[in-house]
């Protein structure tokens, strides 16, 4: 399953050169070997209805002045849910800002992501327990990261895997090459999981390298890597679930680029029409190859789904985040004074005593909870 | 501020086909900021160049390009991404003139838009100029108005030594100022009294000037004192002249400053004070800054950087000493 | 020095698991300086690391392995080559905790090599202490004898919060000095008084505090001044109340650094007296530092760094205000 | 001529994936087409002899204490010579510390070098008009600045080319990938020419990376790659030729690979015996590799050299050394106050008071001139 990058070389569209199970009209490629169950698939399909319900509310909260600026990832679900879904909890997980998606799914509490985008002091912590890192503001950086967890675990004879996730332009930066090549020295248990989806920004991939693929870039590390169609969730999940395998059998990194799209804009302070067309080609994405039509299609084609089902799931899932989301306006705002925790263990004199500083500040302000 | 910014680029690119603009997201998209707005459309691809996201690639490859002829004006999309590229800015860009003793020069601005207070992610507020400032080979510049954006950087780009072009996001859209068309200089090393006064100096730059002049103007108005307040403007390397001139006038001084306190350049200004001027002092100094912390999430930001009511009281401590 | 410091490595490799050595040529070549020497025999591949040529690497897999469990020793072949992981250090290792609200922790030791006075190329003698005292969620320690730097390399390993620890290179086999044998420690955040005085305070670390040191007893011999020396040992953060204590006493001071002028660590420094002990001084305090230039070729090394003439004159100086 | 590294990946001992033109037993293994005439050919030895002799005698100089802690580059003579007689005068050069060899024959003048190892304020300088860059210091850096100069020639439409020297364990920095990178995208004439000597001070390229190769590399960034062998100046001259040829036509970078071996220290303050079976695999090399040897026995064999010419040329070569020592040991010493120049286009106040300090104390020492 899992081609190797040259196999992905040849000429055509990216369709025709990335591994794919699930084709956009909702037809089975290849046989699913009982790696994927009906119950599995069904729950792929809520996840991704809920990461997107969650994301567009997002993008009201924001314009609405209740979030800051927010990094949308409509049209990334499949690439996201799938990932996460092969993951097991112990494992760790290195997202971006663009990857609450996963993280949710692999366990992170959505208010926690509200507060995030709150810019509240608690919004970079994970559930409690869970290995879930503050998501990663400097382009690939933490990669590196991912790559040294992986290291600990291996040298403790644990069985947990680190995920790094990132974008298509984050392959340009030097840490990618470091994070690649100490991966392959060193055979961490990491995978490199690359949503390729043709921006860095307004950047698209043509002008981020003359690779054509970022997959191919393995070789270079005699890594594994893998192209795959990122909006085709049984080809994520396959493939991430067997690179995590591998990883856990101690065969080392894999690298895979997952294809996809995203539908909007970078971040609510972007403009993608001063870069793309882009109503054109976002509903391009969308009329054709959609991570949730395709999988509606399938399982209603399989009887598995219908619109009662999708109404309930909705609600459901509607609720959830409207409950969530209540958690996050209720909990109680961020202190001024809570920025002088945890910059270490013990907190030394100065960041004391600049502490009380600010503190009669507030307290004459009157505005000291 | 940033269509001075912007308007300063149009006219070098026009004028001086050595210059080149190189950046992520500089091209169709204007730059994050819009300061290179229809600058690509104007000068074409091969003169504002969309790099790939790769800041030591950026940096590294302009040390190539200014030595062999361009005057490459960089922008790193916001100061903590020149991180990646500090080996470059520190151990070439400022040396490469010294280390071929004059053989090879490295003409070339990096503007980064710097500075809290727009509510940024993290890492896109951080105000570390005391980095750059700390290595010999570089300039450090910070405006704080449109009329000296423009002026500043017309000298630097006409500078023949590498330039880091501090940009404070939060004047980027905050106050409106006639700018002359034409290009004009404001010279580098050279300080700027903003407001005259007798009793205390305040030395600032960047977004924290307007604290400094919102402080210097309402404690005039309600306790009756007169502050002088001293841009700064470069702060690589410092106008020391003007600081003392005012210091022995005043023989009371702050500093206001976003950065972090320790280590930060409001102990440069002290230092060169003690240095020149300490038997003129009648109180000590005091710095008033970011706090020894992490630049914050936005939701308590403010409270990160000297507020108007923390400068006020700064003062007020200092001249009640 | 270097025994003291491999003496520490070597025994808590044994002591704690955790402890894993990374770095270039620290494998079986033992480090440049012979720092690891012996060590990859006694203790295997896993744990004494051979990493590839890659900084940013080597400090961005340590971050993770420290989040996992490991207690990272990095050593960076000389302190100029962290420039490429300065990325990873500032954004990341001072940061981690702040971030995830204590959730993740970062306790690693970041050993490097620094200053100059050993002849060695260009960028081999590099001394920018400040850029790190500049960070909040480092510390940063700098042993001035073997004793401390066994005693100070304990407590640094033993830290929850990454630690840069500067050697001196200068110092590495510079003088004899019995150690025990046994673990103990040096607490971080002190300074210490080196030679009790009362005249004047220098204020000094690293290899500069045997220019201090030797000033002081020139001159004491010479002129009968009275000097007390301060190595600050830890430079971030400061031990500002034997710094201010000192001052109080002697009312003068200097110091003395081999790190560039402005922007150094001087100017901190100075800002504490200035806060708090203001009026005890009766003159100006001096910096005697590296100048603000390139460090330069070896072959003038010795006249960039403050020499002891440097360090009398700066004294006689200060005291003959 | 150009191997793809794909070609070069098969199993086997690396001289049977490395472009080869000249044997070690000094045997043609194919047509030079004209490319290498008999002068050429000569000059190559003698270049190579010449800068040998200039190695021996740094070390020596070293050890006399005359010059300062000196890299020896000796066994790598074939790439550096080949690659930079393959030059145009006009063509940029970025050295490291250890290609001296390179940068003599592209035209640095000998007194300079001496003058760097002695740490000499202008030993960092380059011969007059010459666009030979002081060597790099730190790793892998200077691949950038070489895609910046060929970058602008680019532009200008200019002829020349950049050429960037660098080692195996250079590959692993995150500048090397950044360079790669924009070398594609902007399709520079950039030439990145690796000697990998098997080492990075005491590291072996097994541990430096998991990939077999470091040409094989370029395929990441679709630049040209090529494996040759660095102990065959003919193979070298050709293929650093052909990059530079395609390179001034417009078509872009490429990335070279020269296997080679250095038979001394890291440096002079290095011990090779800490990691290597020193002089086993030292000698193993200099018997079966020699690059000056194969050429010595391919010259004679076609009576193209003899013993009176070797003695002549090392007699010259000699001479020509002892003079330019002379004139590095008679240059007026570096003086303290040289330490203030050059830092900025106009020394600023704060430097010319130091200066101002520093010569006040320098003239109370007596010890100004
Ligand atoms: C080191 C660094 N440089 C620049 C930025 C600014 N920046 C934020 S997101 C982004 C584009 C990232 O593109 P990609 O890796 O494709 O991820 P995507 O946003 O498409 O998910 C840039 C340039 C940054 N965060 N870090
Ligand atoms: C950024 C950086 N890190 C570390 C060093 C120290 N150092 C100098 S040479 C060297 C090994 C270089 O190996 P390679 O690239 O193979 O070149 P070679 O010395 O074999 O010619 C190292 C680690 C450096 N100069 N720069
Ligand atoms: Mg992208
Ligand atoms: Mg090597």
């Amino acid at each position: 399953m899992a081609m190797k990058s040259s196999e992905l070389q040849k000429a055509g569209s990216w369709e025709s050169e990335v591994f794919q199970v699930l084709n956009p009209e909702g037809k089975l490629l290849s046989e699913l070997g009982g790696e994927i169950d009906e119950e599995l698939m069904i729950k792929m399909y809520e996840n991704m209805q809920f990461v997107r319900a969650f994301d567009r509310k997002s993008v009201i909260l924001q314009r609405q002045g209740r979030i800051g600026t927010y990094a949308p990832f409509e049209g990334q679900e499949a690439s996201q849910a799938g990932s996460a879904m092969a993951l097991s909890d112990m494992d760790w997980m290195f997202p971006t800002y663009r990857d609450h998606a996963a993280a949710m799914i692999h366990g992170q509490e959505m208010y926690r992501v509200f507060l995030y985008w709150m810019a509240h002091m608690d919004g970079t912590t994970c559930t409690e327990g869970k290995k879930i890192l503050p998501p990663s503001v400097p382009i690939a950086t933490q990669l590196l990261h991912a790559v040294g967890t992986g290291w600990a675990s291996k040298l403790d004879g644990d069985k947990d895997v680190s995920i790094a996730y990132f974008g298509d332009g984050a392959s340009s930066e030097g840490d990618f090459h470091e994070a690649l090549n100490f991966a392959g020295v060193f055979k961490t248990p990491t995978i490199f999981f690359c949503q390729n989806n043709g921006y860095a920004i307004s950047v698209p991939f043509e002008k981020q390298s003359a690779s054509r693929t970022i997959a191919q870039r393995a070789a270079a590390y005699d890594i594994n890597g893998v192209r795959i169609d990122g909006n085709d969730i049984f080809a994520v999940y396959l493939t991430v679930k067997e690179a995590v395998e591998r990883a856990r059998r101690g065969e080392g990194p894999t690298l895979i680029e997952a294809v996809t799209f995203r539908y909007g804009a970078h971040t609510t302070a972007d403009d993608p029409k001063k870069y793309r067309n882009q109503e054109e080609v976002s509903k391009e994405w969308r009329d054709n190859r959609d991570p949730l039509t395709r999988l509606n299609k399938f399982l209603t084609e399989n009887g598995l789904w219908d619109e009662t089902k999708e109404a309930e799931l909705l609600s459901k899932v509607n609720a959830k985040i409207d409950e969530e989301l209540k958690r996050a306006e209720n909990y109680p705002k961020s202190h001024a004074l809570q920025m002088f925790d945890h910059v270490y263990a013990e907190t030394p004199w100065h960041i004391a005593e600049q502490r009380e500083e600010l503190k009669k500040y507030l307290a004459k302000d009157g505005d000291e909870s | 501020m940033i269509q001075a910014i912007t308007e300063v680029m149009d006219q070098k690119l026009a004028e001086d086909p050595r210059v080149m603009l190189l950046g992520e997201d500089i091209g169709v998209n204007g730059g994050v900021f819009r300061a290179t707005d229809g600058l690509v459309e104007k000068y074409g691809e091969d003169r504002v160049v969309d790099t790939p996201l790769a800041e030591s690639g950026i940096v590294g490859t302009s040390i190539g390009l200014a030595m062999n002829g361009k005057i490459p004006i960089v922008e790193i999309q916001f100061l903590a991404f020149i991180y990646p590229a500090f080996e470059q800015v520190v151990s070439h860009a400022a040396r490469m003139r010294y280390r071929s003793r004059g053989q090879f020069e490295v003409p070339m601005v990096i503007r980064t838009p710097y500075g809290a207070g727009i509510r940024g992610p993290e890492l896109h507020s951080e105000s570390v100029e005391s980095f750059f400032a700390h290595t010999p080979g570089l300039k450090v510049v910070v405006p704080g108005s449109p009329y000296d954006a423009k002026g500043l950087l017309v000298s630097a780009i006409e500078d023949r030594d590498p330039v880091i072009f501090l940009e404070p996001t939060k004047l980027y859209r905050a106050f409106k100022e006639e700018v002359p068309e034409e290009l004009y200089r404001v010279p580098l090393g050279k300080a700027k009294v903003v407001k005259e006064g007798t009793d205390l100096t305040i030395f600032s730059w960047g977004a924290m000037l307007r604290e400094a002049v919102n402080a210097a103007s309402k404690l005039e108005k309600e306790k009756g004192m007169s502050c002088e307040v001293v841009d700064l403007r470069t702060l690589y390397p410092l106008d020391r002249d003007t600081i003392i001139e005012s210091v022995k006038k005043t023989g009371r001084a702050v500093v206001v400053h976003e950065a972090h306190k320790t280590a930060g350049l409001g102990g440069e200004v002290i230092s060169l004070i003690n240095d020149e001027a300490l038997i003129y002092l009648k109180a000590p100094v005091k710095r008033i800054t970011g706090f020894d912390v992490p630049v914050p999430m936005f939701s308590v930001e403010e409270d990160y950087m000297p507020t108007l009511e923390r400068v006020k009281r700064g003062i007020e401590e200092t001249v009640n000493f």
